[in-house]
């Protein structure tokens, strides 16, 4: 079960771990069933390394699709917004995790506390206190890692894959968000 | 409180009136009619005395918790899983287990401070007596122990006076200790305050430490003109004997020196170190050579280049004796803490331990007693050196080995996997397979030394030492300098920044401090400490920090500790010294309330914290913090209300406190004028952040640094700094500037133009600048009253 | 070493002789003229003044390492993978983290006892006087500190002299915890030989503290006939108001007790408790009734029985404030190491507090002051019994509810999977759901009240509550006795037993220790109490372990107290008191070797431990230890070469110390009369063992009872019993008696028979019987030499 | 995968968890790659479970097939002896294991340290300790545990299984070893 394991090998898990996002349609449905999703997008989307344009496809994607709010991390906005990304809002990473974890916290929009959080683009380890962060405090609220690698704290994950698997994996997905109708029976996860 | 010392009852003693003086002394009294400072509420506290100044503290700033993993294995109850909360067999939550296990950690931290300063001043009163004098700074420190006057309430002259300081610490760190105990503490903020409590019992170690080793070893006193020394690996002559010495506690690596002046070896012997100890020591000696931070450990020893290794206590590695016997070095351990397995060898005669070490009966030895370690040291080092002249010690491969090696990388990613910093060591395999190194030489700009990819590699390549071998024209031009430890700052200095600073108009003090574990190297703290020095904020550093801050070379060849001046002023860059110099920062904060505003330190912790809380806009960047001590000293630094920043696997500590600027109502202060409440922003925004880059560091830096007493013209200022590195290294402008702008006067007049159109949009009111602190206690027209 | 206080120059102070005295008791110094003993080679030892003796124990007795999981995560560097041979980060082994584990939590219990310690001297300082005299015995006990005295060197007289050996442990243990820092040591047993000083310093904690309240509140002195007391939920009349005190610190409830004197309420008030504070205060009041051990804290308050909870420190649950607040109990908390997130209200006015407490403005209160706790707790109960009257305050479930709740019962294990015991619950409610109880009742004499099936139960079902509504007929006929905590051994009781010891004549000394985790409720112990009482062991017991003893009735309905005698002799059951008495079992180990074999003490540590390890055989029980203060008590036996045995869950402690019986060569002793080195086969074989099961315990206990002094006749006593037990047990004649019989006079007479054929098989040969020391420095021959 | 999950959940793993033994063949095959293998029976062994039987007879099985030494831990000695299974040797848990850990030492029988270590009989929380410490001080010898509970572990163990399956599994390899002939072909594990 290699594609399951941490990808940093010492970040075990707990005693529940993500369920892998096995394919597009997954995460279609997880989109699909949110009523109020938000997306996280940390420093590494700007990166050099080749996972950053598609990243940067992706959440333009889910923004226009499905309206996702999007926060960028870090120091990133203006590099996002120049490859066409406005965020919605720039918020450090722990500020960010720190109002999901306040039920009170009325969200960027005013209509309340996020059901579904979507993260990527951040530094595994970074990655996955943030998401051990948002377990412990936000038991419910639905975690996506949208990043080529297993976050065991997640509540949905890719596993450990190759860029050019997950590349695919995405591609698929844009295909099927492009594809999708409004009537389409919707997809149970 | 652990005052028992001080209550002797003249009618017990019927002596004369001078013996009783003498009598004094010795069992550590400080008579206080030698100080005219009246006493305040909470000399030698308990947690408990000042526990709601943290509830103050933790009402605003609340703990965010990043949980390592979902369980508690602290007892054999357990191990119980605690995630989606449920409670541990003893009652235990989540958020409490999570601040129990930093309490453990700041107790850890404390207690290594703390434990270290018993051992100097048990130490150096044997060797220099019990009056030897406190002395940091002759006649330009008068305020000579802001931390021990703050806590403690005394004012302490010589060593003796220390060890009722050291009596005290240790009682409380062991009642901190003890609430780790399985069951007991039920809420997360009860075991935070304690936190906060053995933060500052650390800093008054910290201070304890350094006064000691100024005071006797003759270290800089408290000056802005330090000699420069020389960093790095580069600056070292292997063809002498070379003695490495690594750790924290430098008495025996003094009685190394002391030994080497003392038969005229002086200038034939190499002294060289890491970590504290190589600061301390070149504060001793200007001539000693320190190699760089903790992580260079691995990759100096492997070079080959020590004859000899002499390894004390705290940050040091725990496969030492493995490395130096793969380089045929031998290994003198020095610390009770760290007996490394050897046979204590400190009754022994010197010359037979000389012998043993050299024909290779023993591999290393233990010897408690500093000044034989320095006659062994430098006796066995000069042997050592004849003997591994002849034979190759250096386990770095050449560039040919180099490659085979690469060749043999599977690209199994288990290397990366293992990596702190996700290097993509494989990559950079591949390419070193084709002949081309570049990438890996790039790897070893980041690589913290740790040598986890080695034991995980399935092809047993030498991992880091390919790194090192790849970056060998880097390493060997590592030629930096660094100002040795200064040690305490001046009162005149106090007293020339005090008003500026609180005023707002020198927009901050930035401390560095802590360790290597940074994300991309030691270039980042160089670069933040460049940036706040050119923009005349005080920079400050110590430690591992102070030397990664050396470890750069400007266009003109200069370091920043030639392109800067030293003293505590705008635009400085001022090494304290080593850890424990850590107590200055600290206590130049304490100082300027005392010095330059002229509030009565002794016993009065909560007034002083929340003056320095409101006035001194200082912020701690740890921005590779790895140990249970930077947790001690970071919370040192919260309870006087200085946020700290750390790096983004500063989130391992696995606990925030976040302020919230979203909900208006938490910022406020009262005009201690009028007792009045008055909404003043989110200044300072955070206790504790991690950020996930050098650019959010930076940028936090300025915008943490922003204080309520702020005057318009310090506000404006500092918010200049804020802006204009938002808009370079985000590419936007902030959204939240007119959460700090009071009234027009507070805009920066460059700005005018961009900003009030933003302020207009968000509905900005002119608010007043009051006389702020957070204490009832402080209003001046209910003084007294709560 | 700290001996500050003890570095006084008769030149310094020039005063009359007699003030001097005065002086020298008030600065903590112990004058050696009051004292003919000849000081040891160490008092006040710091580790390393240890280490040999250390690594003599544990060069036969070597760690096996049971880790808990793979990793280590007590830095940022980490989390570290140490499996498979991997080094950390740091550099550290898996074994070194391991042993580093374990030094933690032994430096967390030592500061735990030591810390309760200082409390208790502080506080009875402050309300009795620095000069209060220690008392334990009166004129039987004049050896009244045999623990101070072998460890520090000093006889203390009055409480004052304690501080000096607070200041001492408390820097011992700040060094120890500093150890524990990421980096340094590396070497195991470095490691383990620290934990063993932890160990040692823990029970120097101990018996201060017990000294303390024992001297101050005339607790039964050394008196084997103390008085029987109330023991079980069944003896608690709810008809009056009923206060439950939990913890290990007893003034609060002892100014309980005061208050009603003063107020004449003494019998309208039924003070209970739960855990060591309920020991001590029966200790102090008989009429005090103990509810029962740590695990009977969620059972009894869920009752709803208890008007008001007040909780002091150490073994308490972290949920307390929410259960209290469940059956609508007032809760008073009392101690800095557990504020619970309360107000501080030492200072308020005890009207108001109650007021407060009553009206339920607040749910619960912190009040740092022993007497105004009694004050707070007994007046709020009071009105709080009045109201809770006239509500259902129990949580505990009708028949007819248990029923309905066991249908909702989806039998998906979770619970069981959660239970440390495993428990079969999901059967249990299956039979429940149709009417019968009978497994349900099962299972709560095995439960241990942890709760966590609770929090996994998907079906909401309160299950501890259901076990607990299953058992109410056994529950409401717990109706005990146990013999209150009699405190130290008399020097006349070990004069008399010290002779049958050393020659093993009395087959050995077992103490029942620690808490109530056991795998199989209290039972066990009892039953092991009864056992080796009736062979004529003499059985000892302490805290939960001592409640658990009595919570048994024999076929005639008597309790082992009540069918066994208190003496210190073959054949009693003696209960020492709490936790901190422990110290008495050790001591009397000690005062063993010093009455009976009239050794110096005073700072002589390796020679009385190694005549201890050698001659008195004593092994220690922990039957369901689950904390780090166990973890510290049973190191402090270790370091005196006393084997300890844990239950299974004590194979959670991680490490074990474990002997080879099938080296022989291990096992050998100098002859202090020759200097010969004679083997005397494995004893005792281990030093720290988790036994499986209690039949394991049993044999292991009457086999590691066996030392190299035995005479013949004692060996063949103890050898009975071994060989007895075995066959009882395990079905089986033991394999290894041939390790044990040195000579034909050593094989007990009635087995000769079924023995000799055995050990002819075995190639048996004749060994003598020698002095036996491991220290080359006893040897008589070369005494001084090394 | 609840089968793979530790039976008491908070009993993680490490790195390097065990495989799952899925059918008998895999535990046929483990046997006769095995050179010096050895049985741990503990004090569960015994109890009135349902199990008890079903484990003494696989033992038993197992010593007469590849004549696989037994040794008992605590007290259960006799009481196997009465149950027609005679151990090798009787020795504390904590006892095998240490020697176990011990290169150098020679075994029961003289020929040197096992390459296989079978446990079954403990309690989940102990012989999870037990293969803990086995795993850490003997990182190449394999370990499988048997009973019908995950050990996280082991080398090899089986899944959390219900009793009934379990003993079908056992059953199947009573009539694996029974059918086995010594010419058969090794299956490959």
């Amino acid at each position: 079960m290699t594609g399951q394991d941490p990808w940093i090998r010492a970040e075990m898990g707990g005693t529940k771990q993500a369920s892998i996002i096995s394919k597009p349609e997954v995460l279609s449905a997880l989109m699909k069933k949110a009523n109020h999703p938000i997306f996280l997008i940390g420093s590494e989307s700007i990166t050099d390394n080749k996972q950053s344009d598609l990243l940067i496809t992706l959440i333009k994607n889910l923004k226009e699709k499905w309206n996702v709010p999007v926060i960028s991390t870090a120091h990133i906005t203006g590099t996002l917004i120049s490859r066409g990304l406005v965020p919605n809002a720039s918020m450090g990473s722990m500020e960010i995790i720190d109002r999901l974890c306040d039920n009170k916290w009325q969200g960027l929009d005013g209509k309340g506390q996020y059901d579904l959080v979507i993260l990527a683009g951040f530094s595994y380890t970074l990655g996955s206190l943030l998401l051990s962060g948002l377990k412990q405090c936000s038991w419910n609220t639905k975690k996506i890692s949208l990043d080529p690698k297993y976050h065991p704290h997640a509540t949905w994950s890719y596993g450990n894959m190759k860029f050019e698997n997950w590349q695919k994996e995405i591609e698929r997905f844009f295909d099927i968000i492009k594809t999708d109708k409004k009537n389409m029976e919707e997809s149970h996860v | 409180m652990n005052r028992k010392n001080i209550h002797i009852h003249l009618s017990e003693a019927k002596s004369s009136t001078g013996s009783l003086k003498g009598l004094d002394i010795q069992i550590g009294k400080i008579k206080g009619e030698q100080w005219d400072e009246i006493e305040g509420p909470t000399p030698f506290p308990d947690h408990t005395d000042l526990r709601s100044w943290d509830r103050i503290l933790l009402s605003r700033y609340k703990p965010l918790y990043l949980p390592f993993c979902d369980l508690c294995c602290l007892c054999t109850y357990g191990k119980c899983d605690l995630s989606g909360g449920k409670r541990g067999a003893c009652g235990i939550s989540m958020e409490a287990q999570q601040s129990r296990i930093v309490l453990l950690a700041a107790c850890i931290g404390a207690a290594t401070h703390i434990s270290h300063g018993r051992h100097l001043v048990n130490h150096l009163i044997e060797t220099h007596g019990r009056n030897t004098p406190i002395n940091v700074g002759g006649t330009n420190v008068d305020v000579e122990a802001p931390m021990i006057r703050l806590v403690c309430g005394i004012k302490p002259k010589t060593l003796a006076d220390l060890v009722t300081v050291l009596d005290y610490l240790e009682t409380q760190v062991t009642e901190l200790l003890a609430a780790a105990h399985t069951g007991q503490e039920s809420d997360p903020l009860d075991f935070e305050s304690k936190v906060f409590h053995a933060g500052m019992l650390d800093h008054v170690g910290l201070e304890l430490a350094d006064l000691t080793q100024i005071s006797v070893f003759d270290f800089p006193k408290a000056d802005p003109e330090a000699e420069l020394v020389n960093l790095g690996l580069g600056t070292i002559d292997s063809e002498k004997p070379v003695i490495l010495v690594i750790g924290h506690n430098v008495p025996p690596a003094i009685d190394i020196i002391q030994y080497t002046k003392e038969h005229n070896l002086s200038g034939t012997i190499e002294v060289t170190g890491i970590c504290c100890t190589a600061i301390d020591l070149t504060r001793y000696d200007p001539d000693a050579k320190i190699v760089g931070p903790i992580s260079w450990q691995l990759r100096y020893i492997r070079s080959g280049v020590p004859d000899l290794i002499v390894v004390d206590e705290q940050c040091v590695r725990a496969d030492l004796l493995i490395e130096a016997g793969n380089i045929q070095a031998p290994l003198v351990a020095t610390s009770s803490k760290n007996c490394a397995g050897l046979v204590d060898r400190t009754d022994d005669n010197p010359d037979q331990i000389v012998a043993d070490l050299i024909s290779g009966a023993v591999q290393g030895v233990l010897i408690l007693d500093p000044k034989k370690v320095g006659e062994v040291a430098v006796r066995a080092a000069i042997q050592s050196h004849e003997i591994r002249k002849t034979i190759k010690t250096s386990k770095i491969p050449t560039l040919e080995e180099l490659i085979e090696y690469a060749k043999f990388c599977s690209g199994c990613m288990e290397c990366t996997r293992a990596c702190p910093n996700e290097t993509p060591i494989p990559d950079a395999m591949k390419q070193a397979a084709t002949g081309d190194i570049t990438l890996l030489a790039e790897i070893y700009q980041s690589c913290i030394g740790c040598g986890r990819c080695e034991d995980v590699c399935n092809k047993n390549i030498p991992v880091h030492n390919a790194l090192v071998a790849a970056a060998r024209d880097i390493v060997t031009s590592e030629k930096y300098t660094v100002r040795a430890g200064r040690g305490a700052i001046q009162d005149i200095e106090i007293r020339e920044v005090g008003g500026p600073i609180v005023l707002g108009e020198i927009p901050g003090i930035v401390a560095f401090v802590g360790c290597a574990n940074f994300p991309n190297g030691v270039s980042e703290v160089a670069e933040m400490a460049r940036e706040f020095a050119k923009r005349r904020y005080i920079s400050v550093a110590s430690g591992c920090s102070a030397m990664a801050i050396g470890m750069y070379r400007n266009e003109d060849g200069q370091t920043p500790y030639e392109e800067f001046h030293g003293r505590f002023d705008a635009g400085g860059i001022v090494n304290v010294g080593s850890c424990v110099s850590n107590a200055h920062i600290s206590g130049a904060a304490i100082k300027i309330a005392s010095i330059f505003a002229k509030r009565n330190l002794r016993g009065n912790y909560e007034e002083i914290a929340d003056y320095v809380y409101n006035r001194v806009g200082a912020v701690g960047i740890a921005w590779g913090a790895m140990s249970q001590k930077a947790a001690a000293i970071a919370a040192g630094f919260w309870r006087l209300g200085i946020p700290v920043i750390v790096g983004p696997h500063g989130a391992k500590y696995r606990r925030m406190l976040l302020g919230r600027k979203d909900n208006e109502a938490n910022w406020f202060v009262y005009d201690t004028r009028t007792g009045e409440k008055v909404q003043v922003g989110p200044v300072p925004e955070h206790l504790f952040i991690s950020a996930e880059t050098k650019e959010e560091a930076m940028v936090l830096i300025a915008k943490l640094c922003m204080r309520p007493n702020d005057t318009s013209r310090g506000r404006s200022m500092k918010l200049t700094h804020y802006i204009d590195l938002h808009k370079r290294l985000y590419g936007i402008i902030p959204d939240d500037i007119h959460l700090f702008i009071r009234s027009s006067s507070d805009i920066p007049i460059m700005m005018k133009e961009e900003l009030i159109p933003i302020l207009k949009e968000k509905g900005f009111k002119d608010q007043k600048i009051p006389d702020p602190t957070l204490l009832k206690s402080q209003i001046r027209t209910q003084k007294g009253g709560n």
